[in-house]
């Protein structure tokens, strides 16, 4: 019977894009919320939210914003453009969340979403590219100075780290000479992961993801100060929520992502080839959960300590600064790739 | 007694600077006031800027409904010279109340712009050639009943004296 | 950016007004943006900003939303209810927005305040002075996205507000000084927590340093932003702090020594550079030369208990029972006929130097029970023009960092 | 959608099929009290800032005082946000400004009016140039004094918390479309008048 349930869960469009890609990735995402919350309110010497659950520290404050966003009346102006109003937040959160099918989370592959994964870092990471150009319509579609001066600065933005990003996590190809994620773990036994390897590379990726889910410092698009919310300025209630919260969950994709391709994926455990569900999906599918909330949490922290970039610093060191790092990272692999 | 000394020297030297200007010059509680006749402000301020008054602290209108007058005073002194730093001159002049115009000294003084356009809204003075003359601190339509003045009169309650005054 | 609503023609500006939308056109070429009043980045104001790609081609403030009408108020009332009326239009910073006030009434009636009551003056000035700049502080770390910065300077501030509550009874206003004296004395035990406070903020300003004014984004983004020469600066006649970062050795304590100022040892920190950073640091040296003035005149005030706080004449006015309400708990409790006083004729001018920088008053009595005339001007109120002056020609995103840098605060300069 | 035949053909009566639901999700699954629980814990104020109270409410969220224990996290603009603070008095601009973003905001939305100005004008009573925020907008808590401490505000949110609870405003406004326990407050005369574009 739990064997079934077991089996039942581990179903790969289940487990891979319900559970860890939906719900995961919203728990995630509520942490990290939380989290930033919290540890900025640690290290500013306050109390954060708490009276919502004083056991938890807080948590179901965030439940109560969501539930709140969520039921909150949706107001669309009669002055935007009411198709792309409605369905660029919601393209976006859908293809924020699709390169999770081509990410695996097991060396096993009866539990791959897909059958092969031969190409699937290319794929992942082209679907990473996508919605962040849905920003740009939804900013496009409110027809709000505020939200156009968001998204502009967000199409800036795009341009400046998607070779970063895209260069510096395609660098362990060039170590590897191979696409495949699963190979790109398997090449990272327990003391290679590519995070020791190729440091640089990894760091020009947290940069570029940094910079791409606009996180401090460079949370521009979104800079309160001079365009109150960025491109979701006229968006309320769920529509908001959606846009909101996608972007922690483009930052938990990202690390997903990372994780599997810096730090060495589901290692230390590795699945034998005829175990079950519970140690052939699931426990590998935690660590990888864990180290990419790791990588998350640590971008949440940014916001305690730092003030925000001005969009041309923030795109001088983009192209000054952060694409030389990302290609000295790629002949670094190129390195590896030779003597390892 | 170096102030005092000090003090005679500047109004010693205004006296030279704006001769024929000045109608009146004398030490009040704080400042030198000097008097001059509206049509010459735009003259008086040049000399006083070349002396090294740079910029206005402030303007001060003051309604006389008595004497049906508006008395527009700009409190001048410097940043640069710290020794006219520590004086502020008073450049007064006396303007008609029912046809409040004088000319604008914002081509002078750089810093006056603001504070003439606030005059202008609570009092109705007319500043000739203010680049930019229009309401600064209230809506349009308040600034049309020239709230500052005294026959614009706002209630209070007191116990001690039966107000509003009567001027 | 050029394209957008600058150029919509005038086919679709009717279709859209037919939808109820209010369309107008804009003659020039640029993206007007409002900035304000409901604006995380204005505060209590609106900047009407024209946007010429990402450069701001031209900044007009639009201020006016906190005008509460302070000058034609303080006509209609005796000459002792402006003091709370006044310190309304800088709450932060209440005691030296109403110290010149109260100087110009002294100027007036030819009183002059016991040193005790001075001194006490320039403490409570000084606690209000660190506790403005520790405010404007926090929204300056907030302007930039430094959330940190903005919580430590209010928590910090805190310290500065209770020092402030423990003298006078109010967290804000305090309506402290009144013609002739101050109204309460200094508790017992006040020279020990002030000097607690001032060892506290010392450390604190080190750990500030560290994380906001030496962090590299902060200094990228304030460095060369704003920048104000020092002709400018004396042109536009803007004040305080914002002068002093310009080169400009300007402070009323050291050119025009109100109260007790003379017998104090400060220095007035002046930086060269005119930028948003110079001016950053000297609010913070000038927090430091603050919190050496609190010492000082709590030193002062230890050594001359039971002085009195109330002039010579103010006090033996009194009845015996406020007599020996004063004894026993240091408050003064005025007779009714303080608030009908009569001020003889005349006119004065008294100046102050506020947080923010320069307060100037001009008060003229017509011999009556309430002002004739007073005229307040504050140091925001000069400062605005820097808005209209210097903000063109910059980034929309520095727009912030020089707004939080000059410490403008709308109530003050709206009045 | 009566008398069309679409709803019957495909899905029944669509209203008996929406208030069933409606019975279903309020009744048993009691998403009304969530609502207000949520509602509750999740008071954003708008970053609006109408006069001098300003730095109290500043004070409220600044470490000693710390609001955002409570759930209440200031927030950018307001289609995000439901709640106002009017902070002190409301001048003749801002009150324009004040009405325009409180019309903005998504139901249900909250108002609290702090301090004496924002009662009855406190010491500005006799302003030329002040307006009673209670003409602008419908007011759901006072906090007396000039200005409010800290405390003050932070006891009001708890207040306000408290009102939506017992009445379930938030779930009846949502139910309901429009907030039933109160008098709709619409300005007598428009405060956006010196506004001409």
């Amino acid at each position: 019977m739990l064997e079934t349930l077991l089996y039942i869960i581990a179903y790969p469009p289940l487990w891979q894009v319900l559970i860890v890609g939906f719900l995961g990735s919203l728990l995630i995402a509520m942490i990290a919320i939380w989290f930033e919350r919290k540890t900025a309110a640690r290290v500013q010497r306050r109390i954060g939210p708490y009276w919502a659950s004083p056991k938890l520290g807080g948590f179901l404050n965030i439940i109560a914003d969501m539930i709140r966003y969520v039921l909150q009346q949706v107001i669309i102006p009669t002055s935007v453009d009411k198709t792309a109003f409605i369905l660029a937040p919601v393209a976006a959160l859908i293809i924020t969340l699709l390169p999770i099918v081509f990410i695996p989370l097991s060396p096993i592959e009866t539990f791959w979403p897909i059958p092969s994964m031969d190409y699937s870092l290319l794929v992942a990471l082209a679907l990473t590219t996508v919605p962040p150009l849905l920003l740009i319509v939804a900013g496009w579609a409110s027809n709000n100075k505020f939200a156009v001066i968001g998204s502009l600065r967000e199409s800036y933005i795009i341009t400046a780290y998607e070779l970063i990003a895209v260069i510096s996590i395609l660098s362990v190809s060039a170590s590897t000479s191979t696409f495949n994620l699963v190979s790109i773990v398997e090449y990272q036994a327990p003391l290679k992961w590519f995070i020791v390897l190729n440091p640089v590379a990894f760091l020009a990726a947290f940069l570029a993801i940094l910079m791409s889910t606009s996180a401090f410092p460079f949370e521009i698009p979104e800079s309160e100060h001079e365009v109150v919310a960025g491109p979701f300025t006229e968006y309320s209630g769920i529509l908001y929520a959606l846009n909101m919260g996608g972007a922690y969950i483009r930052r938990f994709i990202y690390s997903i992502l990372l994780a599997i391709v810096f730090l060495g994926g589901w290692a230390p455990y590795t699945p034998p080839l005829d175990s079950g569900p519970l140690m052939g999906i699931i426990v590998p599918s935690i660590i990888v959960i864990i180290k990419a909330s790791i990588i998350v949490l640590a971008m949440s922290f940014l916001r305690a300590v730092y003030g925000r970039y001005r969009l041309d610093q923030a795109l001088e060191y983009a192209w000054k600064l952060f694409l030389p790092l990302a290609l000295l990272g790629l002949g670094w692999a190129i390195i590896v790739g030779f003597t390892i | 007694m170096v102030e005092a000394l000090s003090l005679d020297n500047i109004i010693n030297s205004i006296k030279l600077n704006l001769e024929g200007l000045v109608k009146s010059i004398s030490i009040s509680k704080g400042y030198i006031e000097v008097v001059v006749d509206a049509s010459h402000i735009v003259e008086a301020a040049l000399k006083l800027k070349s002396m090294g008054y740079d910029h206005v602290k402030s303007i001060t209108a003051i309604d006389y409904p008595k004497e049906s007058k508006i008395r527009v005073v700009y409190h001048a002194s410097s940043y640069i010279n710290e020794d006219l730093a520590k004086t502020i001159i008073g450049l007064t002049a006396d303007i008609p109340r029912d046809n409040p115009v004088i000319d604008s000294l914002s081509q002078v003084w750089r810093s006056v712009e603001f504070q003439e356009r606030e005059v202008y809204e609570f009092f109705g003075v007319i500043f000739r050639e203010h680049p930019d003359l229009r309401p600064l601190l209230v809506i349009p339509e308040l600034a049309e009943k020239k709230v500052l003045r005294k026959d614009f009169i706002v209630k209070e309650e007191s116990i001690y004296e039966g107000i509003p005054h009567k001027y | 950016m050029k394209e957008s609503p600058t150029s919509t023609s005038d086919v679709t500006i009717k279709e859209l007004e037919t939808r109820g939308i209010q369309v107008r056109k804009i003659e020039k070429e640029v993206y007007e943006v409002f900035i304000g009043p409901q604006h995380p980045g204005s505060g209590h104001m609106r900047i009407i900003v024209r946007l010429d790609g990402d450069i701001i081609a031209e900044a007009d403030p639009d201020i006016g939303y906190v005008h509460r009408t302070m000058e034609k108020l303080s006509e209609v009332r005796e000459w002792l209810k402006p003091i709370p009326l006044l310190e309304r239009m800088t709450i932060i910073d209440a005691c030296n927005i109403t110290v010149p006030y109260v100087n110009a009434l002294e100027k007036l009636m030819d009183k002059a305040p016991p040193p005790r009551a001075s001194y006490l003056r320039v403490l409570l000035c000084e606690i209000n002075r660190v506790a403005s700049h520790l405010y404007g502080f926090g929204i300056f770390g907030v302007f930039l996205g430094h959330s940190t910065a903005y919580m430590w300077a209010f928590g910090d501030r805190e310290v500065f507000v209770e020092l402030a509550e423990i003298l006078t009874g109010a967290r804000l206003t305090h309506t402290y000084p009144i013609p002739g004296g101050v109204r309460r004395d200094m508790p017992q035990d006040f020279p020990e927590m002030a000097r607690r406070a001032v060892k506290y903020m010392r450390r604190r300003l080190i750990e500030y340093q560290r994380i906001f004014l030496d962090n590299p984004v902060i200094v990228k983004r304030l460095e060369g932003v704003g920048v104000i020469s020092k002709s400018l600066a004396a042109e536009l006649g803007i004040v305080g702090p914002n002068i002093r970062g310009s080169g400009i050795k300007y402070d009323v304590r050291l050119i025009e020594p109100y109260e007790v100022y003379d017998e104090l040892e400060f220095e007035i920190p002046v930086y060269e550079e005119g930028d948003a950073l110079a001016r950053t640091w000297v609010r913070v040296e000038e927090i430091k030369q603050s919190l050496n003035i609190i010492e000082q005149a709590v030193d002062w005030l230890e050594r001359h208990k039971g002085e009195l706080i109330l002039s010579k004449d103010d006090y033996d006015k009194l009845p015996k029972l406020h007599k020996e309400i004063y004894e026993k708990t240091g408050r003064v409790k005025l007779l009714p006929v303080h608030a009908s006083m009569k001020i003889p004729a005349g006119k004065a001018v008294a100046r102050g130097e506020a947080g923010r920088g320069e307060i100037f008053y001009y008060v003229e009595s017509d011999g009556g029970t309430v002002p004739y005339r007073v005229r307040v001007v504050t140091p925001s109120a000069r400062n605005a023009i820097v808005f209209k002056y210097i903000v063109p020609g910059h980034k929309l995103m520095d727009l912030p960092a020089i707004y939080g840098s000059i410490d403008y605060f709308p109530p003050e300069s709206d009045r | 959608m009566k008398g069309s035949s679409i709803d019957r053909v495909y899905v029944g009566n669509l209203n008996i099929a929406a208030r069933r639901a409606r019975d279903l999700l309020l009744g048993k699954l009691k998403l009304g009290e969530i609502v207000d629980w949520a509602t509750t814990f999740s008071l954003w104020p708008v970053h609006l800032l109408t006069s001098c109270c300003g730095a109290e409410f500043a004070a409220t969220w600044s470490p000693r005082f710390d609001a955002e224990q409570y759930g209440a996290l200031p927030w950018v603009g307001p289609r995000q946000t439901n709640f106002i603070v009017i902070e002190g008095t409301v001048t003749r601009k801002m009150a324009c400004a004040l009405r325009i973003t409180y019309e903005q905001m998504p139901n249900p939305k909250f108002v609290i009016a702090m301090g004496a100005c924002a009662l009855d004008g406190g010491l500005f009573y006799n302003s030329y140039n002040i307006v009673r925020p209670w003409e602008v907008v419908p007011v759901d808590i006072y906090i007396p004094g000039c200005p409010p401490p800290p405390e003050a505000l932070a006891r009001a949110i708890l207040e306000l918390r408290k009102k939506i609870r017992e009445k379930n405003i938030a779930s009846k406004w949502l139910i309901e479309g429009w907030r039933n326990d109160r008098d709709y407050v619409s300005p007598k005369e428009d405060v956006c008048r010196w506004w001409r574009p």
